[in-house]
């Protein structure tokens, strides 16, 4: 099974990198574009019983090795 | 079945850039036609890259052998006697079109494998250097190349901790769509521990060592034998992607593993990887190999014996290792997570077989792929210098020399690179004694009093002028570099970035550098003991300026009393070593401030050039020198403001000479040195200029705040040091942040 | 006495040797290497996590190594309250594994620096500051991507009530000011201790600024603070 | 409107974070993940007339910033 595990700096959180491509896309003519936010994104391939044993294994995955959680927040999805 | 031979079309044989006359050669050397296998191992180790078929035969001129030299060029790296036991191991290799393509993983990927050439020889790497040669930065993506190439080279050296202390930076419109990215490595190792990569011994087992092979690169060492252009950057062949993590770890468990006796013979994997690394450890030897390719741990699933051969995957080393003792090296690597693989063993007759599931897919002689590969003797015509009789160039529309000093210093070729060396981690492993900003890198060699000098030059715009000279030069100045700091010079690395040597007059440029350079290596002692060529850095028939790029490490045998480049005391004497004449052909000077690239190299006397040498070790050993720094782009002035900055020093100097202020000022004569000594030294330091004939005059002194040059009494230039420094420290990095 | 010094190697380390260097020849320490997979921390007087690229940084800095066997070790070690010394990349691997507050994001210019800085000493209440004067700037290099301290505005403040800050970047003058910091960190933090004082990280390298020849020594003095310390603690 | 913007190594072209990190997870005990590839995740905010355009837009600065079209490859989707 493929997971694809989000991992976004939580909102308050500074976030140098989204920041910086922000402003560079409104060099480059962006105008629309107000924020950015960058993050980590993770696929991952899996055996697994079911989509949701899948899925908790991802959670805990994410949990303790691929998100910080003092600033970071995930998301688990099963991709297929 | 896919083994069977070519039908050797026009089609198959262009895309493995072989002749037909090479075509002709490979049946008659086999008696047959090859497969598709052994077509693309020909094709390889044929190539420009690895084969140097072009080139070789004007390399061997170089002078290679000295008293301390221990390995000179054919190993993976030169090897010089340091003392102590010690031994210094360097090379210099160039990344340039992977680095066009992708500028991050294309000078990671450089950095990785000039490393790798390091340690395999046994040594402890403690140095990079990287001379950069770009386009101007308002080309076409120069900025990001700019950005990709500085951020790879910070990414690999950083992560695998070797600091990179020096390098160079220079821009000129002929590197636009074909920028060079060369790199330096320097090793210490002990006498006893120095491995080389020579297969030997029946029955030996081959390791293959390292990351698992992908589709990377391949064909990477073919493309570097050919000529870019634009169709080709769209076709992007698979990009190799470093891993200096794992490179880390290759490294740590080879150091570990070359401490014993289990290993025979051990060689990287580079340019035409498994490829060139077995068929060049067994050509050392005079042994062959058989190989089962279905052993190598592969990345992905159907992997052709084709691509194993050819993958330029990073990371990878082969080992020979003596009979029976492959569990011993193999768990070496396993303790640093690193995969280790028997895939096969040496055999006694040369040559090479190779076998995939079951079934030959090859099966080749040695000798006829590597040492008596093809060699070309083509056509050249010999540059004629520019310049006529190195006549005086006019200077009309100068501007005052306060404000061609100040755009000097702002261009970016002059201006402070600290924006670049910022980002490389040029402190790690606590021997940087000396890092980037000066003439020369010293690092400290642990356990000893000793110390490493190392710098990198050459200035295209006097080898465009004049190859022979302008390649000599660079020797010149590289070893100048060091001896600043009070090393002799010890041995040259080179890097020889030309274009299309198929053009004659390309490889005249080549002929007569090499020449050059092998002048300057003999009147200063210096043997050159390693080093790379790359040819046809040319885009859509555009060359680049001829730019054999010159290494240098020199020793210090107290390392204590390196000299700084840079003022350090007011009140402090400045004399001026060397002489001054009318050189303003080919200089920053005509280029930055009136636009123009026309004129002679400035001449040089390789005798003087020795003399200036010899005189700056005598002076430092006798702890005569407060600073020193050699004058290169921009001549005088440049470097009268350069040694003033970080202290909040200044200089008052007054040029006696007949030469008109503005030649005095920027003319770029060389060998000249500009030092500063406690007062009460002069006598002395005179008269050892005087014994060793070399021009010396005490021009002035070291002074607070401002700087301040007369010629013959009459006032030049004056401006507050601070506002001097703003702009050269302020210019380059604005360039690139503005962006 | 000789003091026993343990420098933890994950992979991928790459000052191990530096930090090595540093105890057998400033500190005149016993010293050795504990691999990260070994669990014996081999009686030491201190433990240094070096700096580096452990597990070559791929994820966040100092997360990977948070799980290697050793760190069960360093942790029961640290809570019995032996003394920590948290290097740069060993400064991150504690912020990770909970032994220090806080986080090092990316650098707030979003490029590597390595450059010469100074701190000012906040903090006596560690071993490694006890014998350095309280606002004494000690001059020594750093050189990471990651070294952007961020913790909650609360955080902060408890650290602060607890006298917890032991570095903080400063200009030239000694005082705090704009382009001192090197890479954002908040309120110019350079290093943190815990709460009993004997688990310390920073993000410049004493390592690198411990001998003359290196350019400053000022590296040395919290080696030899610490020196002093124990040899006080254990007479 | 938000995107999302998911940028991730090409197939075939090595990924040492993702081998990195997969291996750090059989360590942890998550011994079912077979591979891992790790990439990069924007999620940016954006004034657009339509979900097209704003895929449009982000697919854009995919190719000019975000991605490196070399080795990378991406996908657009528009969040909400
Ligand atoms: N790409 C680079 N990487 C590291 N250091 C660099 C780079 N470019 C320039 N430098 C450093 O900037 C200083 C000035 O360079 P350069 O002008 O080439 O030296 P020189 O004064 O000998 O001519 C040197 O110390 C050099 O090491
Ligand atoms: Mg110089």
């Amino acid at each position: 099974m493929k997971l694809q595990i989000t991992v976004i700096p939580r909102a308050g959180i500074l976030d140098p990198q989204g920041k910086a491509i922000a402003s560079a896309l409104g060099r480059l003519g962006y105008t629309a574009v107000h924020a950015v936010r960058a993050g980590k994104v993770f696929r991952v391939e899996i055996d697994a019983a079911d989509r949701e044993s899948a899925r908790e294994a991802g959670a805990a995955m994410a949990r303790t090795l691929l998100a910080n959680p003092v600033i970071e927040d995930f998301e688990v999805e099963v991709v297929d | 079945m896919s083994y069977e031979p070519v039908t050797a079309t026009r089609a198959l044989l262009s895309e493995h850039k072989l002749t037909d006359e090479e075509y002709r050669r490979i049946q008659s050397v086999l008696g047959r036609d090859p497969n598709i296998v052994e077509l693309g191992i020909f094709s390889a180790l044929w190539s420009e890259h690895c084969s140097y078929k072009t080139s070789r035969v004007f390399l061997k001129e170089f002078p290679t052998k000295g008293p301390r030299v221990l390995q000179g060029p054919g190993e993976n790296a030169g090897a010089v006697d340091i003392g102590d036991s010690l031994a210094v191991v360097f090379k210099m290799e160039s990344h340039n079109h992977p680095s066009f393509i992708e500028p991050y993983q294309g000078a990671a990927t450089g950095v990785g494998g000039i490393l790798r050439d390091i340690f395999t020889m046994g040594a402890r790497p403690v140095a990079v250097l990287d001379p950069l040669f770009f386009g101007p930065l308002d080309a076409s993506r120069m900025h990001s190349l700019v950005d990709g190439v500085v951020r790879g080279i910070s990414g690999y050296g950083n992560c695998i901790g070797i600091p990179t202390v020096g390098g160079s930076t220079f821009f000129h419109p002929s590197y636009a769509k074909n920028i060079l990215v060369n790199v330096m490595a320097v090793g210490v190792v002990r006498h006893d521990r120095i491995f080389r990569a020579k297969a030997a011994g029946p029955g030996n087992p081959v390791l293959y060592v390292g990351s698992r092979t992908g589709r990377d690169g391949i064909h990477g060492a073919s493309m570097a034998s050919d000529v870019f252009d634009d169709e080709k950057a769209k076709r992007r062949p698979a990009v190799q992607v470093g891993d200096p993590f794992v490179e880390k770890l290759v490294l740590e468990g080879v150091l570990e593993v070359l401490q014993g006796d289990a290993v025979v013979a051990i060689q990287d994997m580079g340019a035409a990887g498994l490829t060139s690394s077995t068929f060049e450890m067994c050509s050392r030897g005079g042994v062959g190999m058989r190989l089962d390719l279905s052993k190598v741990p592969v990345r992905e699933e159907g992997i052709t014996p084709y691509e194993l051969m050819l993958s330029e995957s990073q990371e990878r080393m082969v080992i020979v290792a003596h009979k029976g003792r492959e569990e011993e090296v193999a768990s070496v690597f396993r303790k640093w997570g690193v995969d280790a693989e028997v895939i096969g063993e040496v055999i006694a007759e040369p040559r090479m077989e190779l076998l995939f599931a079951g079934e030959m897919v090859a099966d080749l002689p040695i000798a006829p792929l590597v040492e008596d590969a093809p060699i070309y003797r083509r056509p050249f015509v010999l540059p004629v210098p520019a310049g006529e009789g190195g006549k005086s160039v006019a200077l009309d529309g100068a501007p005052d020399d306060l404000t061609a000093l100040k755009r000097l210093l702002a261009s970016p070729n002059v201006s402070g690179k600290e924006w670049i060396s910022s980002q490389y981690d040029w402190s790690v492993q606590g021997d940087t004694v000396v890092g980037p900003g000066s003439d020369a890198a010293v690092l400290r060699v642990k356990g000893t009093r000793k110390g490493l000098a190392c710098s990198v030059a050459v200035n295209p715009r006097f080898v465009a002028a004049d190859p022979g000279l302008g390649a000599a030069h660079a020797v010149v100045e590289a070893a100048l570099n060091c001896a600043v700091t009070g090393a002799r010079p010890l041995a040259v690395t080179d890097c020889l970035n030309f274009g299309n040597p198929e053009r004659p007059e390309i490889l005249g440029q080549f002929v007569a550098a090499v020449r050059g350079i092998t002048g300057a290596c003999l009147a200063l002692d210096t043997p050159v003991i390693s080093g790379n060529v790359s040819l046809y850095n040319e885009t859509d028939g555009g060359s680049i300026v001829p730019t054999p790029t010159i290494g240098v490490v020199g020793l210090l045998e107290e390392v204590r009393d390196a000299v700084p480049c840079r003022f350090v005391r007011e009140g402090d004497l400045v004399v001026l070593l060397g002489e001054t004449r009318d050189e303003m052909g080919a200089g920053e000077y005509l280029a930055t401030v009136l636009g123009r690239e026309e004129g002679a190299c400035p001449s040089l006397d390789l005798g003087a050039a020795r003399a200036v040498v010899d005189l700056l070790v005598e002076l430092a050993s006798g702890r005569r020198l407060a600073s020193a720094h050699d004058l290169s782009h921009g001549g005088l002035a440049v470097a009268a403001a350069e040694a003033c900055f970080g202290a909040g020093l200044g200089v008052d100097l007054d040029l006696a000479t007949d030469l008109a202020p503005v030649r005095a000022l920027f003319s770029e004569s060389a060998p000249r040195v500009l030092a500063s000594i406690l007062p009460g030294d002069e006598a002395a330091v005179l008269e050892a200029a005087r014994r060793r004939g070399v021009p010396a005059a005490v021009v002035g002194r070291v002074v607070p705040e401002s700087v301040r040059i007369a010629v013959r009494g009459r006032p030049a230039l004056a401006e507050r040091t601070g506002v001097l420094e703003a702009i050269w420290a302020g210019a380059f990095r604005d360039a690139m942040e503005e962006a | 006495m000789r003091f026993r010094v343990s420098v933890v190697v994950f992979p991928g380390s790459n000052c191990d040797r530096d930090a090595l260097h540093a105890a057998e020849a400033v500190m005149g320490a016993e010293a050795r290497f504990v691999w990260h997979q070994e669990r014996d921390l081999a009686r030491p007087d201190l433990v240094i996590l070096p700096g580096g690229f452990s597990y070559g940084d791929y994820l966040r800095c100092g997360a990977m190594a948070r799980f290697s066997p050793v760190m069960e070790s360093v942790v029961a070690y640290a809570e019995r309250g032996g003394a920590v010394l948290g290097i740069c990349n060993g400064f991150q691997v504690l912020c990770e594994a909970g032994l220090l507050p806080g986080v090092l994001l990316q650098n707030a210019g979003l490029r590597f620096v390595c450059r010469e800085v100074r701190i000012r000493v906040e903090s006596t209440q560690t071993p490694f500051t006890a014998a350095v004067p309280r606002g004494t700037v000690l001059r020594m290099p750093v050189a990471h991507g990651d070294g952007n301290w961020n913790a909650a505005p609360e955080v902060l403040r408890d650290l602060e009530a607890h006298d917890q800050v032991v570095f903080r970047y400063v200009g030239a003058g000694g005082d705090r000011a704009p382009g001192a910091t090197p890479n954002g960190s908040m309120d110019d933090v350079a290093g943190v201790r815990n709460r009993r004082g004997n688990v310390l990280g920073l993000m410049p390298h004493p390592e690198r600024a411990a001998e003359a020849i290196l350019g400053s020594e000022d590296g040395a003095r919290l080696f030899a603070s610490f020196v002093r310390s124990a040899a006080g603690a254990a007479a």
